[in-house]
């Protein structure tokens, strides 16, 4: 990683928070140039359908109400923010908290989404979900969900995947899901959501398609953060009850970025908190076999949106490394990739040798085991550029504010 | 339905109207199994009777697209294909047929190299547009722009499931002719055609269409036999991707001219 | 397993508790018959600094305090109580709600008693706690509680554990702990212990052993008792908020026996509430490898303390079985040996075969996977006879009653 | 400790304090390598110096031995050992030497048999009494009521960590002799003896114990001469099944003379 060569005055976010206007609840399509729907034809309608219910559903009380009991009585929120105070020693006295996603039942943040998407899906009428999976949080998530809901259940997992994850196979298995082990391509998390979109391109009549990230076609990416944001809302409430104080700082890790937004849309107009995304930095960056999309990608289409992706000069998909099978993705969910484009988030690859020589010479392996849980490096990474130029599309408005046209970024991988 | 008289794919279909026939439109990837076989195979779709040659990039995430055509694409780009290969691939076969010849293809591959630069060479490599399984006329400024710019058509699909105002507006951005997909769901050979095709097909007509073609399962001459009756075009993929695969460019104009066959318009059946 | 052929009339435990007696709180050292210290005597004095740092930390509101709070705010604490509906519907009706464990910190209830025992370690002025482990959950909760306390810990494991747990190893390592793998023996929990103990024995200036399930010598028995009894006092005050009355049974399965009597604590003098102890029927009784103690084996002495204990005629251990790492342990807490003979809480092995042929005839498979999550089932042992006499020990008078004296068990292993 | 002049232990090491010199106690498993193996072994041992003799009962959890000791037992039980052949070598050695030999058993096999019937066999197979490695007295009574019964020895430890109470009820409860553990640890041969032996020695004298012997990781004629002058005896084990492993009853008798070099008491030094 390059050390930041200057710092601009004033960066779009912080200009934008000053006139006094909100960066949170963007409703989509669009966030700056990222979003949209890329997605066939086939799929409008039931993209439609999902979102006019979820609009729906977000403004009935009932549904509201079933959801937090569910978060409440069946997930367990809310989560802890437990202070690290031990790390905060070893990192010099800051104190450090942890939102304990993982203590959530089914063992990570997605049961917050998948519960929200399955509520609707019932709503919807369909008798099935798939779901894609990485590390098979996700997938083990959907198939409680779907089990809790009796609904028919169905996760596509990259075969290299399968194999390093196979308690997460079993455990679906166990749950009464079915899992397909996906033998294409890079045999991971990218490939799985090409079989689930062909599935649900085929069964779209009964399915739903449970994504498990803030990524895809809209309204996936702000209905996904929807159902997420609370685990910045009770982070936000519980720093301030423990602190007194809104934090410096907020960080998480970054796959297609779902429990990374769900925590700092809370923070988002706090101008004052810096916001930190930690994207997969694989084998190094240096080595071209990473998942770091919005460090080192550059925007492209994939999966029905529009952001950072990681592509040769063909436009082809490069695949994805990580040590952590659930942030090995391409890409990233298109909010994040505007937020970091206005400087507003600040995205990093971390890995085991990187991370820990930017910050430690002693070269301490770091690793994401668990989602939240990370360290709030202080270092980051070169200041954003600014969106590069787009066409306005005319049939949605972006709730967003437009963005200056400046050079496109030079990099690209 | 912007009625361009430049466009080629119009033309193309409007001659075999003129014989009284549905067009033929035919699938192959560019590059499978190389650039030049890929020439040599669409040169043999055109000489046998397919009226429209459709030349696919092949792209690491075929979403729309089952596993005979996957597998035909991943070999491509295994075997090194590389993207602009595709105008040599529509100039090699322009510059020795009639046949209109389209690409289709995911959009990624066409916003990494600039919308307006692609647009650009395809016209010179003498393509008639582009077929877009993964863009939706919602998001298809940029590409509207410019295939006015260089008198490209501009194919968009229709589905089953498209609502009334989709197909209007559908048919609207489209410059061509529409493609209907005769079934939810993604390429590959199927036992039958689907139902629906035919009432999408009806609809798409009453939306403003001139010419809507239908593709997606579409296997063996009785199908074509079927679409035929009520289609201005016949789509066909997989099944000559296959033939590609197992008999090379002889296989291919063997089963174009099977194809072919059944392309004249008999009476409805009761 | 056979049915059993009458029914008495009365068992010992209904006609005491119909006395206005308590089976609560039982103090230790016997437990009826079982329980005491047989140990070397190297280790007594050891014993007896954690019998009395912990009589005095119960009775300190500081400690109770320090406790209450990590519970809370570390742990995770009070864990859920879920109603199982869609488990409800297949069983018939029975209303089956789980008490959630395996929502705290670390995973498995194992956490509660490994705070507790790591706050005494502290205050005996205690550098380094040793633990065994089976699963490798006891393994985890202590190693985390050692980086929590800044306290060396260095666990011992069967190498045969170590392979089928690998992850869990992992964790440990990942938490700083030592793993050692045993290869004495059967190479599970059981011999484990028995090397945790030769380190006790050689390290016991500055070690404390943080055993992992409530048996061994006294005070441990009661001690892990104590740490985990906000299980049931939960799970009790929860079932009535959410029924408006006691269950008719509540059950749990037996390894050591921690997540059961911490459960059945708060509802043994609850004479209405029926209650199930589940041990690991391995691959079925009749095959001898399975790890169902109470049901088939007979008393003994093991790790330090009399209780049920799989063994030959010459009383040598018998390997234990279990398809669940956990349950791997050939003897059993005196509290339930004792609890088992008087009659208040009925055993019964479980095995993927028996249990499911025993309750459904298409023998689906069913697994421990979680502590506290099991079925009510309906089925229950023959009606445990009543305890062997034994010489009532003068050194400690036992704070439970006195069990009339009956013929010795038919069944041997 | 109970003075039953009847005690053979007590005997022993009286005839080797009249000699001017502790007793010599020697630890092998019964059974190992299998049961004619060990009473030869044990033969060799009071033929060669041993004034007690302690055969060991190999058990599946024997938690205060160490790899040497632990190896030996787990093959013995690997070779069919049965416990109640422990009275077939206590007998086979009694047959034919003096020497006094006990016992040493983890208590599970003994309360497994039962206590009583154990003892009473025990005694009938002329043997003095028993060690009980991981029996307190606090749980003795039924083996203490046992033991008064056949006039056998009860011979507890007491260990670097035992209380003065302690030490007074343990040194009470015995009888033969009070084994003292030299260190806090296991069974196993080590470099040095400890220096709390030599305290823990007195401290049991001062509670009033007549005969105090010391065992644990002694292993060498240097510990035997540093513990025999203070202690009524010494106890040898690990080094002894070493020598059983490695050169089988030879090799036990030449170690046993060795050993017994150490025995007789030196000016203490300065
Ligand atoms: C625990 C955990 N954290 C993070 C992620 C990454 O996903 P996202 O970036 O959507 O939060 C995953 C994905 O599987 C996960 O399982
Ligand atoms: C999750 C879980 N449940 C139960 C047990 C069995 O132990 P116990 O019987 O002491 O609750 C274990 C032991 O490792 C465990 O990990």
């Amino acid at each position: 990683m390059d050390a930041p060569t200057s710092k601009p005055e004033q960066n779009a976010a912080d200009a934008f928070l000053q006139g006094g206007a909100s960066l949170r609840n963007a409703s989509g399509p669009y966030f700056g140039s990222y979003g949209g729907r890329w997605m066939p034809e086939s799929l409008i309608a039931a993209l439609d359908e999902v979102q006019d219910t979820f609009e729906k559903a977000k403004a009935d009380p009932e549904f509201i109400a079933q959801l937090n009991d569910l978060n409440k009585n069946y997930s367990g929120r809310p989560s802890l923010l437990t202070e690290a105070k031990r790390f905060s020693q070893h990192a010099g006295g800051a104190r450090i908290f942890l939102k304990r996603e993982d203590l959530n039942h089914t063992g990570s943040h997605k049961i917050n989404n998948v519960l929200g998407q399955a509520l609707l899906a019932k709503r919807m009428g369909k008798t099935r979900v798939i779901a894609e999976t990485g590390a098979g949080q996700h997938g083990v998530a959907s198939a409680t969900a779907a089990a809790l809901l009796g609904l028919e259940c169905v996760v596509y997992m990259g075969a290299e995947d399968c194999r390093r994850q196979a308690l997460n196979v079993a455990r679906m298995q166990l749950l009464g899901a079915t899992v397909v082990p996906v033998t294409n391509g890079s045999q991971t998390l990218k490939d799985a959501i090409n079989d689930a979109l062909r599935d649900w391109v085929t069964n779209v009549e009964n399915t739903h398609y449970l994504l498990g990230t803030a990524a895809g076609a809209h309204p996936f990416p702000a209905m996904v953060r929807f159902f997420h944001e609370v685990i910045g809302e009770e982070a936000r409430a519980q720093i301030l009850e423990q602190t007194g104080k809104l934090p410096d700082a907020v960080c998480a890790c970054i796959g297609g970025g779902s429990n990374a937004i769900g925590l700092f849309h809370a923070f988002l107009d706090d101008s004052s908190v810096k916001i930190y995304g930690f994207e997969a930095g694989g084998d190094g960056v240096e080595t071209g076999r990473h998942a770091a999309a919005i460090t080192l990608g550059r925007p492209g289409v994939l999966h029905g949106a529009r952001s950072y992706l990681m592509q040769d000069e063909d436009g082809q998909t490069v695949e994805s490394h990580s040590i952590s099978a659930g942030l090995d993705y391409p890409s990233v969910g298109p909010e994040h990739s505007y937020l970091a484009d206005i400087g507003r988030v600040s995205c990093t690859p971390t890995s085991p040798i990187s991370a820990a020589s930017a910050t430690n010479p002693s070269r301490t392996p770091k690793r994401w085991t668990r989602s939240g849980s990370c360290a709030a490096l202080k270092a980051s990474c070169p200041p954003s550029s600014l969106p590069t130029p787009w066409p306005a599309p005319s049939r949605w408005a972006s709730a967003l504010p437009k963005a200056r046209q400046t050079p496109r970024r030079s990099r690209s991988s | 339905m912007s009625e361009n008289t430049a466009s080629k794919a119009a033309a193309a279909i409007d001659r075999a109207k003129a014989e009284g026939r549905a067009a033929l439109i035919g699938y192959l990837p560019a590059g499978y199994p190389d650039v030049q076989a890929s020439i040599d195979a669409g040169i043999a779709l055109a000489r046998n009777g397919a009226d429209l040659i459709e030349i696919g990039i092949p792209y690491s995430d075929p979403v729309m697209d089952g596993p005979v055509i996957q597998a035909a694409t991943t070999e491509a780009i295994a075997n090194g294909f590389r993207v602009a290969s595709v105008f040599d691939v529509v100039a090699g076969i322009t510059a020795v047929t009639d046949a209109a010849v389209l690409v289709m293809t995911y959009w990624n591959p066409v916003m990494r190299m600039g919308v307006d630069e692609f647009s650009r060479r395809l016209a010179e490599a003498g393509g008639a547009g582009l077929i877009t399984p993964d863009l939706i006329p919602d998001e298809a400024a940029e590409w509207i722009e410019a295939s006015d710019k260089y008198g490209l058509d501009r194919v968009f699909l229709v589905a089953p499931s498209s609502t009334p105002e989709r197909l209007e507006m559908t048919v609207k951005a489209s410059r061509g002719f529409v493609y209907a997909v005769s079934i939810m769901g993604i390429t590959g050979t199927r036992q039958a055609v689907s139902g629906s095709a035919e009432k999408l097909v009806a609809d798409t007509h009453a939306a403003g269409a001139e010419r809507v073609c239908v593709g997606l399962g579409v296997s063996t001459p009785e199908h074509v036999r079927e679409i035929a009756a009520y289609a201005d075009g016949v789509i066909v993929g997989s099944a000559l991707v296959a033939a590609v695969r197992d008999g090379g460019v002889d296989a291919v104009g063997k089963l174009t001219k099977d194809l072919s066959a059944g392309l004249r318009r008999e009476p409805a059946q009761a």
